[in-house]
């Protein structure tokens, strides 16, 4: 399986081998193998030691080709390339038309504090929307595309959590 | 004249709160805490010796309710009130509703408090007092004459400024004379449009400016003392990242010279309990006062580190009418301490705030370590208060020492769940200016700092990637036995990949 | 004659281990681990650059298994081997079998080792250099003649000690000649019945004996230094429970005279890098030195808090060929600093050894707090090693301030799954004799502090005695409620009481 | 309810009336009444404010009459009285004869380096039977009552945990 390295434009490929011993896996990264003694294991918390140096890996968040983790506090992205990935991502932009693109999430959580446009008016990417308040900052999200605003799906004063939908933007 | 303080309550949340109630723990004066129901289970919740509920999360509900406060601190008895910094910390009436009230507040009187909040009342007592300010205009200036007149004696190139603007807003940069009257034109005709009158003031313009204060403390006996300098040169819109004491740039002669403005600023005001003097210092080696803040500031902790002396403790002394307990030609400075302020926020996205539990952390300890942090394992971070979640300070023999420990700390500072500043620090405290001192309040845009940062991230990334890849196939491997095994309790399908060999 | 160091291998384990690895960050060092099977999820090994399997967990198979070690050293080439104290720290071959394989020890060199690891030889050498011991026989006596002679110059009571005794066994008191006479003919008797030779000697029975030692450091050039001393007179068993520096009996011209004494007693066994020289104070406040500790001590945190020397860090320079770069009067002690041991011991119970799953453990900070530890949430303590699990130091600018900031930290230490030594350490912390600095050896005894401890607990659970019922109320109803609502993953049932209203 | 407190000979009632609102509890100890705010609620992990002070209290061992739990920290034991708890010990001390008071448990964690006592043979309450060694320390178990050893449960090398039975003594 080939892995991208997020913010680079490095692919490695990667599979686990097999179980050596108790405790012990063999994986093959880039041609070269490697022995892991694996410490813990647990669905997204992993502690492992590999070419004598400990790992304490953290499965922040995954999704179909994307995972994002930390290594020793250090946070890191890898996106997976595969035969069955590109067919998941494909198919997940055909389904994005009637939500995907068009949607306008928040980045941030907040509380709304102002609504700078309305429904049915026209934006320009970069436009600011509404107006998100969080630790004493105040953050506007802005359009990501040139469109018509379809729908507001907050009101002032509400609170909204990050990756919450903000505007459908058509 | 000294009132013994028995129990303290503290209007604040977060590490200050917890950080005062430290203090009260070493002094045996019973703690007492306030909390909104964001907070039912922060730590200074948990660390006091009695809590108090306040009300809903919204400050102005909470922190910032003064009514409520004093309420409950007359109700359960408290003696004295600490304000922290921010929320009420610098709010005139607070000191004098708590005296009506038969409570000791610790800071200083409302007068004090009224002429360091005025920008203007301020210049006027301070001029007095023979305080050196950014060379311009006294107050606002009638016609462009008066102006030109001003910058020739102060220096070209000058600043024009709105006294409407703020932020930024409303300031225009003259390099001549001639600039400066067409300049001077179009500022007073905007801010005639805009304010119905043109109220403008010219100052020279400083280049490679530092921000360097000075620790002041001073006791209801007239005793004022400095504790020598921080240098918060290294900051983000006008908020301070990194601070540091002794500055790079301050001989002896310069440190001692400055302390005595900055003691003779806080007797120009009869400031009382701890406060700081803040200057600018051009690249020349010129110091301009610029105010007074009137509480304890969130880096004091490295005047404490390099003087030996405990702030806040201090400050609860002076309040009960004691005397300070030194001499100038007592205190010294003793080796180099640095503040990382660790905020809740993504330096790799616009520093937007990030809230949220944090379902694990780990703080850093070892020699000359000392943080200052209201985070703990399964904590959260509210989106109602300010983004500072911890603050870093390392104690070493000198800067280097003190410089080494903060990126070591910082490497073994892991916070879950939420985005912090702490690769920002990283960064800086590898970076070559930041080594030689040379420092200046647009550091960040000066060395291209944020870049830099994520160079360093992509180049932490790429040394990473073995593991980063052996943990998603390790991932794999345990998804598909949990899978075989059926033990579906703790595994929850469908949030990761298959393994396909 | 300098050799940089690159990487360094820490043949050890625990905070002593996470110790050395935080200087080797702070120098720029590739750190490596070694690891027995029961430490594998270890601190030390999580913390290190590198790590590498040993053996098996017990000692003698992993970090005492010298040849293992330097096989392992060489093997990933590392430039110098850290012994940290206990294991293989004074094992003089070990010095010898380093520089075998050009590997840097980081400690002394194999004869000075071999002098002060043996107690007649060290007598003998020190003697010389006329280093005052406690009065008595040079060596083993011939006849009870001697003895009462040499009882006689040392004036009584005197201690009759057997050559082949130890740990307090073989060990007789005489107050006057009489008494000498009598159980010298039965010491004897025992002494040939077991041994088949009667050796003993004779010595000064020293009352109210403080324990005060001395921080040195010599470099490869001859330069000598003493850092002060620590007071360590709080034992149990003769393992020290609590540390500190400065001693409360030491005034400036003891601390320099005795100071220059023991920098003498380094010269005469030509001693290299860290160690201590240990005395006895009696109560007339005679010195008597004892031993010299040929490593890094366990106390030695305190002696960095006062003077603001990193002592590993200039370990590794010393071992580096580099000189000592500051000279004796450059030195100050700056405020106070106290250590506690926390030992995974249960002290209501005779101190027995506790180990175990630690799932949960709250480490204190704030300032002046330093702690060094291996504890974390989820980390193992194993009954393989000795039972010291982490140190709390506080710096305080005076003794009273140390005090309250290690009484405060104490209350926020918590340690979940096993038994720890803090409830002593609370106690002692508030104890009147304590206080006053009146200390001693058989202090614990003395002042009945095991038996106030004891008092100490019950009113506390008087204290906690609301809360603790309302727990259990709690607990009933929580479990009730997982009953009826059928809730069986989370809830273990069989383990509580049915709340009966 | 009644509780005894270890240590002491204090013995205070308690029992908890009802839930006021949402997360307030009502308790009754010794006849005063307190208002309990809990904020964390698990099986043996519970955080609550009670007269305006915040507690975390844990469970750390509860048997049928007897709970170990910490306060903040602090380790205490409280012991329960009730009907039920008096038939349930008198029906545990009457199980005691087939083991029950002639075991002899190990009080600590530790390896097994020496044996002192054989089976068959008679002791006193005190002699030491076993050398258990754990961090170094030596730490011998001894005899809890006069009696013949009936079984030696440990051999030399062995590792026992806390509680492990070491020989029946009849």
């Amino acid at each position: 399986m080939d892995f991208e390295l997020g913010g680079t434009r490095e692919i490695v490929n990667g599979e686990l081998l097999r179980s050596v011993e108790r405790g012990m896996i063999l994986v093959k990264i880039n041609n070269k193998e490697y022995q892991i003694r694996v410490l813990k294991s647990g669905s997204d918390n992993f502690e492992f030691i590999l070419d004598d140096t400990f790992y304490t890996a953290k499965i922040i968040k995954s999704e179909s080709s994307e995972v994002r983790l930390s290594i020793n506090g250090r946070t890191h992205t890898i996106k997976q390339h595969s035969k069955l990935a590109e067919i998941l991502e494909k198919s997940l932009s055909l389904t994005g038309k009637v939500g995907g693109e068009n949607i306008l999430v928040s980045q941030i959580p907040g509380r709304v504090v102002n609504i700078l446009a309305a429904v049915k008016t026209e934006v320009k990417k970069g436009d600011s929307l509404v107006v998100l308040e969080s630790m004493k900052m105040q953050v506007a999200v802005k359009a990501h595309k040139n469109g018509v605003v379809k729908e507001l799906r907050v009101k002032k004063g509400a609170t909204v959590a990050r990756n919450d939908v903000i505007a459908v933007i058509e | 004249m000294v009132k013994k303080i028995q129990s303290l309550l503290v209007a604040n949340r977060g590490e200050i709160a917890l950080r005062v109630i430290r203090a009260c723990g070493e002094l045996g004066i019973k703690s007492i805490a306030i909390y909104s129901d964001e907070d039912t289970r922060s730590v200074h919740v948990k660390r006091a010796d009695k809590a108090y509920y306040l009300g809903p999360p919204s400050p102005s509900e909470s922190y910032l309710n003064i009514n409520k406060i004093i309420e409950i601190a007359t109700k359960v008895g408290a003696d004295a009130i600490h304000p922290g910094y921010g929320f009420l910390s610098e709010n005139e009436n607070f000191p004098e509703l708590c005296s009506k009230n038969g409570i000791i507040f610790i800071g200083p009187k409302k007068p004090a408090m009224e002429i360091t909040g005025d920008k203007m009342k301020c210049k006027a007592v301070m001029k007095k007092a023979d305080i050196p300010f950014v060379p311009g205009s006294e107050g606002i200036i009638n016609d462009v004459e008066e102006a030109t007149d001003i910058a020739a004696t102060a220096g070209y190139p000058v600043l024009l400024k709105s006294a409407f603007g703020g932020g930024g807003r409303g300031i225009r940069l003259a390099n001549d004379e001639k600039q400066l009257r067409q300049e001077f034109e179009m500022a007073a005709a905007e801010s005639k449009a805009a304010f119905g009158k043109a109220a403008l003031y010219v100052e020279k313009y400083l280049q490679r400016i530092r921000h360097i204060e000075y620790q002041l403390v001073r006791d209801a006996h007239g005793q004022g003392r400095h504790l020598f300098e921080r240098e918060c040169s290294i900051q983000r819109r006008h908020q301070k990242l990194v601070e540091m004491s002794p500055s790079p740039v301050m001989d002896k002669e310069t440190r001692n010279r400055i302390g005595e403005i900055a003691v003779r600023a806080a007797e120009a005001v009869d400031y009382l309990n701890a406060g700081t003097a803040e200057f600018l210092r051009d690249e020349h080696g010129n110091f301009y006062f610029i105010e007074i803040n009137s509480r304890l500031q969130v880096e004091h902790p490295v005047t404490e580190l390099v003087t030996g002396i405990d702030l806040v403790k201090l400050q609860i002394s002076i309040a009960q009418g004691e005397a300070i307990p030194f001499k100038q030609e007592d205190l010294s400075l003793r080796g180099c301490a640095i503040e990382c302020r660790i905020n809740a926020e993504d330096p790799f996205y616009d520093f937007t705030p990030s809230v949220g539990v944090v379902p694990n952390c780990t703080i850093p300890y070892g020699p000359g370590i000392r943080v200052d942090t209201y985070l703990y394992p399964g904590c959260t971070v509210s989106g109602y208060y300010d983004s500072l979640v911890a603050k870093l300070i390392a104690w070493g023999k000198d800067f280097e020492e003190s410089r080494v420990r903060t990126k070591n700390a910082l490497n073994e500072f892991t916070v879950e769940g939420i985005n912090t500043t702490i690769p920002l620090f990283k960064t800086i405290m590898d970076e070559d200016n930041f080594l030689r001192g040379e420092l200046s309040t647009d550091y960040l845009e000066r060395f291209k700092i944020l870049e830099r940062m994520n160079r360093v991230a992509v180049e932490n990334s790429k040394k990473d990637l073995i593991p980063a890849v052996s943990a998603i196939l390790l991932r794999s491997e345990f998804i598909k036995k949990s899978h075989s095994y059926q033990k579906s309790t703790s595994f929850r399908p469908g949030l990761g990949w298959q393994s396909k060999g």
